[in-house]
């Protein structure tokens, strides 16, 4: 068996130089020289795509179809466009934080690291608050969920969209967590790294919907 | 990132500096700054009395798609700069935004279908 | 293992985070059920897919084998309207999601980390979580026969009848929440192989060095990783509608039916190749071997395939040329459609060249091969007949459309896999199967499949329309019926002969023990280099690959003529399996655990929130003991070349892909 | 074998001609009354002749495939083990040729590409000017017809069920729509099937030359009994179908014998909480035993109480049908003479006396949910479907059948 390298120096490259095995196998270096945690959690964000893109064409289709009679007011008729922008804002920002922690590890500050995911999980947060505000605005008014499938569309995007801000605030919670007791570190900071994805990716949906579902009547 | 990053417990300081190449604080700031301005520059224009200037429906069309850029452009800086994808491998961006890219495709596809496709004779 | 990468380890090093939950020791490789249970051996969990994929093709079948017992007549009183409406929906659900992707899923499984070299998936629990997600999908599906009857609505379910007022039984709720599992099945394997294949390949693996069927397999899992959650996204609006009272169905609050049609069909119709693809893979693997030959125009096979995957994107209407979508986009999609004729047809053409010139040995596996080159093809064909839309038109909703989708699925999925079974089953259980019996088992189920499913593009013609439990004298029906039914039942024989040629072959193997050797085919990829059955660590040593088909080349060269001479013996460069100090993912009870909630989530949606309760318990603490427990044991057992691994290892990410899959059931 | 595969490729062409004629003609006329390749009308015949060249293309090939593998697998078959073990020339492929079959093949299909989406516009013109419009109304398990015979947009008023009657030698406009789920109408030697899909109207052109009943089915899945969910087509001469239309929007004379009088009031308390008879007066205005002629006041329907759909079969002019419960059953008695009658069998005593189904109407009105797997319910709630089972006793049954009979 000449022909066995080091899988640590060459991944899939073309044919790789004869270099004598010295890990009996067990790589720590992947082909694409991402590692798989990394390339899983991109993988998976573009699914989202698809997942987020089926809800948010359910509310383009349905965005008029609010009901009849005395309740047949559309979302849009109902929209606080400057409250929801505060709150789109706030959450736009909450990515900077965010990366401001990974970069904080990085760097091995830990304290810092620790701030800045509260101060993201705490600007979520807000996001968070404003949503369950406006949704008991709407409810007030007399539309819920059941109302008509303009308003099921809307509470349904929107609501999914929520929950997975709140999945993010836990992660993020868990990460301060597993911080303070001394679980992250400078050397995996990856970890935190794929934390931020996610939390971003949720943020760049809400670009989206911001525009599609807020701004564009 | 390195071979010897990933397997050899590297002294504090440089394990990433070579991942990321010019992503500084600095840099995330400034993103910042420009995103809340464009987010700024949307709100402002869908206050705008579009349909009162000219012709309503090209003056619609101007907004919307003014929007749509403004949202895309926006998409696209958090991708690249917070997400990293200007500075990780071409691998991340092509399955991320093959997934994007699809779910455009199909889902423009189907609400196209319900809009304005029907054609020839029709009772609707 | 990458899994284990040590840029995520958590925890200080020093401290080696205890036994995680005291009930819970962590598992050793423990023998008998609970080694199974807890295994997060790719091979094992795809023996584990195949077998419970297995089952529920019996039960499937079994549900085939009613409905043409009811169908084998006119005026057949053997099932109810009512009841008869819900075994199509079950054979047609339970074929679809729990038999035939399954299936597709054990090749994947057991054989993608074989084929690039790799010790395993990239992430090895969460394929067993996708595992026992598949498993308990099914277990909420089929539960519906106990607890108030199967789903009614046909298996692409369209709005508004799969709605509770039109389908008041939890049938279709059990159809829902069953499927979303299988779903996140589907989506959490796509998200592991698709990195184990980008991320894992030995030194040299390139892409255009894969085996065919890893490439079909890699596109596969792209079409599902896009396609689940198209599906998933009508699910959840049928869910809230059904459970919760929204208004997403309800047309008569303006709700446009036609929205679910095109979810389900976006979905849908991708889900036709993710069943195919695999099986293409698998005939591309075994009619080199067979011909000697390699196979032809390498390139243009993994092109077509992936033209075929991405031009599955843009022809889902074709299932809607009656709906009324309009003449513009009933045009532009049966065009569409017919052009999918174009890479399917080079595959065809290449594997006969490939045989062009070969030398071929009528195996089993080869006579299954050719039965789906040649099977397919009919249903290929049908297909195009459907792509022209005024025809298909007269064509939609009847028998007609039946012969199509079983030519394609049986004729050429399932014979693929049967195909599969024979030429890998060395490789999997150290024994090989009659292949004296295997070719009589060949021309019965050939004969039966075509007794079943050719009369049925008669019955289309003339008007037999699909889903109608029942049928009258003086249409031209009966005959070709019986005819089917006759058939159906030969198929079922034949089935049951392939299990007695399992059970006999295995009582020769005891007898006469031979020593197998890892290469009995002679083949050419790399699952072959190692012994059969595979070891548990796969290869002694990560092989490094310099060609396609690179252990044939180990064996074989060219010399000056042209001609293939032998270079080495095949045990000279096959392995052994004797590594002994190999570090392998340790068992986990974590993914069982997990998945085992989600029938308690199911159930207690449609019954009593309390349920709920237990199964949120079970998944809370499955997922925090998942992120706590290191995906490496540190107190399990591994060699003593421990020093790549300075920390106890653990991988966050993978328990955060897991809490996004939470997040999409909890929605 | 060998030598001859080769050679046959010429006369394949005839062999794959042959296998579609035989699928054609597994069925003819008679004993195939719903063949899709019997077509009757322009409809179905444009359909017709676009299909069976692309038949033949598909045959073609899928006969050269098969004789393909067949011949390679004999061509090149190992002799033995020993052959086996001997190495064939190694090809890896051969760029042109791939290239010929994907070009190939995309050739052909572009052609058949063409020619569907010229039929496909071809079918999607608007009907002729003077077309007839009809209303299609899909809803659990039957279909109703609603007429605008001078196309003014509004419907006239004849509401049928069951049968549909179209002149010859005109185009029928039909305007597809559902109450309830989605059906699909399908006449197969008429053209092909359009879905009905609730909040929405599909529109179909079928024109028939000759007169004739031409018999389809509901299919796309409807629930319960969507295979008893069927479609008669009735095409007679534009002059008895003035004749219809006359008879149709004629109001209904009330009963004259005991009988069916008795049924009328039975039908008034008991089933116009779901069918209609459009004129009909109320029994209870009958003064004593005054002639029910001079029954005046308007019958006050009750609201509709069970049906998702909001709708039950109209039977103002019931006996002008040759089928019902969804043309699951015969109403005309299904023999050559009472064929013969045509869709006028009921107008004269005779032809009810010798020609109607009085065994299974009876039976209907006995015990409907046993005739027909509904969702009537024990009792009727808002989400029952179908017609109940209303106890009635046999004299109840006797009645109402005479008073039906009246509806002509
Ligand atoms: C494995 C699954 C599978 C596969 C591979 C296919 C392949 C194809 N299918 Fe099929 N299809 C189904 C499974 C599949 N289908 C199912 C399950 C349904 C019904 C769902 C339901 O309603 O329940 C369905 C329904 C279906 C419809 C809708 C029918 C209707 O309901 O009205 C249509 C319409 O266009 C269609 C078309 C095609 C086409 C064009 C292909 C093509 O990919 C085929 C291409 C292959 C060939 C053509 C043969 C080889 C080619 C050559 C030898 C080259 C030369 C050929 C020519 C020049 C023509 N299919
Ligand atoms: C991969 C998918 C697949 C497979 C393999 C099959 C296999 C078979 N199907 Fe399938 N079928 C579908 C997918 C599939 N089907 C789908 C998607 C539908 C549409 C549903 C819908 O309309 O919603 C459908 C619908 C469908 C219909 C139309 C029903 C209707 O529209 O009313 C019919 C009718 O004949 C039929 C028959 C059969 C038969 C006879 C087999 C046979 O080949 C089955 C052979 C297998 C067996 C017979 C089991 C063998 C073993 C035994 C019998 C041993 C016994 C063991 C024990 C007792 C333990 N199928
Ligand atoms: C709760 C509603 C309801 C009531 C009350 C009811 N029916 Fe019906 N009836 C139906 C429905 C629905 C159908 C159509 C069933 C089908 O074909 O699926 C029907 C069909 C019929 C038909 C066949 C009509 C056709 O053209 O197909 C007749 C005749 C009939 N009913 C008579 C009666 C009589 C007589 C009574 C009273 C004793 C009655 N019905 C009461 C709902 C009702
Ligand atoms: Cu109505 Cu099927
Ligand atoms: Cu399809």
């Amino acid at each position: 068996m000449t022909d066995i390298v080091d899988p640590h120096v060459v991944a899939a490259a073309g044919d790789p130089p004869d270099v004598p095995d010295a890990t009996h196998g067990l790589s720590h270096v992947t082909s694409t020289g991402i590692s798989n945690e990394k390339l899983g959690m991109w993988v998976f964000l573009g699914s989202e795509c698809l997942l987020f893109g089926g809800l948010i064409s359910t509310f383009l289709l349905y965005k008029n179809r609010a009901g009849y009679g005395d309740l047949n007011e559309t979302p849009h008729e109902l929209y606080d466009i400057l409250f929801t922008s505060i709150s789109s804002f706030v959450l736009l920002m909450s990515s900077l934080t965010m990366v401001l922690a990974v970069s904080a590890i990085q760097r091995g500050d830990h304290r810092a690291l620790r701030t800045w995911l509260a101060a993201t999980a705490l600007m979520g947060g807000i996001f968070i608050s404003g949503q369950v505000y406006e949704f008991k605005e709407f409810l007030n008014a007399g539309y819920g969920f059941t109302h008509s499938p303009a308003w099921s569309a809307f509470f349904g995007l929107t609501g999914f969209h929520g929950v997975h801000v709140t999945l993010g605030i836990i992660m993020l919670l868990s990460c301060i967590l597993l911080s303070l007791s001394g679980r992250i570190r400078q050397d995996n900071a990856e970890s935190v790294e794929i934390v931020g994805l996610y939390w971003h990716f949720v943020d760049v949906v809400w670009i989206i919907i911001f525009t599609v579902v807020y701004l564009i009547k | 990132m390195s071979a010897d990053a990933t397997t050899v417990p590297a002294p504090a300081g440089d394990t990433h500096a070579d991942e990321h190449h010019g992503a500084t604080d600095g840099l995330f700031v400034k993103t910042a700054i420009i995103l809340a301005i464009i987010t700024a520059i949307e709100v402002a224009w869908s206050y705008l009395p579009w349909s009162d200037w000219g012709d309503g429906t090209a003056m619609v069309l101007i907004e919307v798609g003014g929007l749509i850029i403004m949202m895309g452009v926006k998409f696209v800086i958090v991708a690249s700069v917070f997400m990293h994808l200007r500075f990780d491998s071409k691998v991340l961006t092509r399955v991320f935004y093959a997934g994007l890219a699809l779910a455009i495709a199909v889902y423009v596809g189907t609400l196209a279908t319900f809009e304005f496709f029907t054609g020839g004779h029709s009772w609707n | 293992m990458a899994s284990t990468d040590g840029t995520l380890a958590l925890g200080t090093g020093t401290e080696a985070p205890a036994r995680p939950m005291g009930v819970f020791a962590r598992p050793r490789n423990t023998p008998g059920w609970r080694g199974w249970v807890t295994t997060v051996d790719h091979k094992r969990i795809g023996i584990m897919y195949g077998a419970a994929a297995l089952f529920f093709f019996l039960i499937g079948g079994v549900e085939a084998l009613l409905i043409r017992a009811q169908l084998a007549a006119p005026e057949g009183k053997l099932l109810s309207a009512d009841l008869y409406n819900q075994v199509f929906t079950m054979h047609g659900t339970t074929m679809i999601f729990l038999a035939v992707m399954p299936i597709g899923a054990a090749f994947m499984n057991y054989l993608i980390p074989l084929q690039i070299g790799a010790r395993d998936v990239a992430f090895p629990r969460l394929n067993a979580l996708s595992f026992w997600s598949f498993l308990f999908g099914g277990v909420i599906l089929n539960s519906a026969w106990f607890l108030g009857g199967g789903a009614d609505g046909g298996w692409f379910n369209y709005a508004p009848n799969n709605g509770v007022i039109f389908s008041p039984s939890h049938g279709i709720d059990f159809w829902n929440l069953g499927l979303i599992f299988t779903g996140i099945s589907s989506l959490v394997g796509a998200v592991n192989l698709i990195t184990t294949v980008l991320n894992m390949r030995a030194p040299g693996m390139t892409l255009m060095r894969m085996p065919v069927f890893t490439w079909m397999s890699f596109v596969t899992q792209f079409l599902l990783l896009f396609a689940i959650p198209v599906l998933t996204s009508a699910q959840f609006l049928l869910l809230f509608d059904r459970l919760f009272g929204a208004r997403f169905f309800d047309v008569s609050m303006g709700a446009d039916p036609l929205l679910w049609e095109h979810l389900f069909w976006i979905f849908g119709h991708p889900e036709v190749y993710i069943m195919i693809l695999p099986a293409f893979g698998i005939v591309s693997e075994i009619i080199p071997v067979f011909a000697r030959k390699p196979i032809f125009g390498y390139p243009f096979m993994v092109f077509s395939g992936i033209a075929i995957g991405f031009m599955g994107w843009g022809v889902w209407a074709h299932h809607m040329f009656a709906s009324g979508i309009g003449p513009i986009s009933v045009a532009a999609f049966s065009v569409a459609t017919m052009f999918i004729a174009v890479p399917t047809g080079v595959k065809i053409l290449n594997w006969l060249a490939t045989m062009w010139g070969g030398k071929l040995k009528f195996t089993a596996p080869m006579l299954y091969s050719i039965g789906l080159v040649t099977m397919f093809t009919i249903g290929g064909l049908s297909g195009v007949t459907h792509a022209v839309s005024p025809a298909d038109t007269q064509q939609t909703d009847t028998y007609y459309i039946v012969a199509h989708f079983h030519y394609v699925l049986f004729g050429g999925a399932l014979f693929g896999f049967v195909g599969g079974w024979y030429f890998w089953w060395p490789k999997v259980f150290g024994f090989k199967l009659s292949d004296y019996h295997g070719r009589i088992n060949f021309w019965i189920l050939l004969v039966g499949f075509n007794l079943t499913f050719g009369p049925m593009h008669i019955l289309g013609l003339q008007g037999m329309p699909r889903r109608t439990y029942t049928y009258r004298t003086g249409y031209g029906f009966n005959f070709w019926n019986l005819v089917a039914t006759i058939g159906a039942f030969m198929i079922a024989a034949s089935f049951l002969y392939f299990f007695w040629i399992i059970w006999r072959s295995y009582r020769q193997s005891k007898v006469d023990a031979v020593a197998l050797s890892g290469d009995p085919w002679d083949s050419r990829s790399l699952e072959w280099m190692v012994p059969c059955p595979t070891p548990a660590h796969n290869f002694d040593v990560t092989p490094t690959v310099h060609a396609l088909d690179d252990f044939w080349h180990r064996k074989y060269d060219e010399d000056e003529n042209g001609r293939l001479v032998r270079i080495a013996a095949t045990e000279d460069v096959s392995q052994d399996g004797s590594a002994t100090d190999v570090h392998l993912p340790s068992p986990s009870y974590w993914p069982f655990v997990l998945a085992a909630g989600f029938p308690f989530v199911a159930w207690g949606l449609i019954f009593n929130m309390w349920l709920c309760v237990i199964g949120g318990i079970a998944i809370v603490s499955a997922l925090w003991g998942w992120v706590v427990e290191p995906s490496v044991d540190p107190e399990g057992e591994h060699g003593p070349h421990d020093d790549h691994h300075p920390t106890a290892d653990d991988s966050p990410a993978e328990a955060e892909a897991g809490a996004s899959e939470e997040a999409a059931l909890v929605d | 074998m060998t030598g001859r595969a080769r050679s046959t490729t010429a006369r394949v062409i005839p062999l794959a001609v042959g296998a579609v004629l035989f699928l054609a003609s597994c069925a003819s006329g008679d004993n195939a009354p719903q063949d899709s390749l019997q077509p009757e009308s322009p409809q179905a015949r444009t359909i017709y002749n676009l299909i069976m060249p692309v038949f033949a293309v598909a045959g073609i090939v899928f006969f050269l495939v098969l004789f393909g593998a067949i011949y390679v697998g004999w061509r090149f078959r190992a002799k033995d083990d020993e052959d086996f073990a001997e190495f064939p020339e190694q090809v890896h492929g051969n760029f042109k040729l791939e290239i010929g079959w994907t070009i190939l093949p995309a050739l052909v299909l572009g052609v058949v590409g063409i020619f569907t989406v010229i039929t496909i516009f071809d079918l999607a013109k608007k009907p002729a000017d003077d077309a007839i419009t009809v209303e299609v109304i899909g809803q659990q398990w039957w279909w109703e017809y609603r007429y605008d015979i001078d196309n003014d947009g509004v419907a006239d008023e004849i509401i049928t069920a069951n049968d549909m009657v179209v002149p010859t030698g005109r185009d029928i406009a039909l305007k597809i729509q559902s109450r309830d789920v989605i059906h699909s109408w399908w006449a197969p030697r008429l053209h092909g099937k359009k879905d009905a899909v609730p909040g929405r109207i599909h529109p179909l052109t079928i024109h028939t030359d000759e007169t004739g009943e031409y018999i389809g089915q509901c299919t796309e899945f409807c629930g319960l009994s969507h295979a008893e969910m069927r479609i008669k087509v009735v095409s007679v001469t534009p002059e008895e179908f003035d004749a219809w239309v006359e008879a149709q929007m004629a109001p209904v004379v009330n009963p004259q014998d005991e009988a069916a009088i008795q049924g009328w009031s039975t039908f008034a308390s008991t089933c116009t909480s779901c069918h209609h008879v459009r004129g009909m007066t109320d029994p209870a205005s009958v003064d004593g035993d005054a002639s029910p002629s001079t029954a005046t006041a308007e019958f006050d329907y009750p609201d509709l109480i069970n049906q998702v759909a909001g709708a039950a079969p109209d039977l103002t002019h019931f006996m002008s049908r040759s089928t019902f419960a969804g043309a699951m059953f015969d109403l005309r008695k299904d023999t050559d003479e009472c064929n013969a009658l045509g869709h006028t069998w009921a107008s004269t005593e005779e032809g009810i006396e010798k020609c109607l189904n009085r065994t299974d109407l009876e039976a209907w009105l006995r015990n409907a949910p046993e005739m027909k797997a509904m969702y009537a319910g024990e009792s009727m709630t808002p989400e029952s479907r179908g017609m109940p089972n209303f106890n009635l006793s046999e004299d109840q049954i006797d009645q109402l059948v005479a008073y039906l009979i009246t509806l002509k």
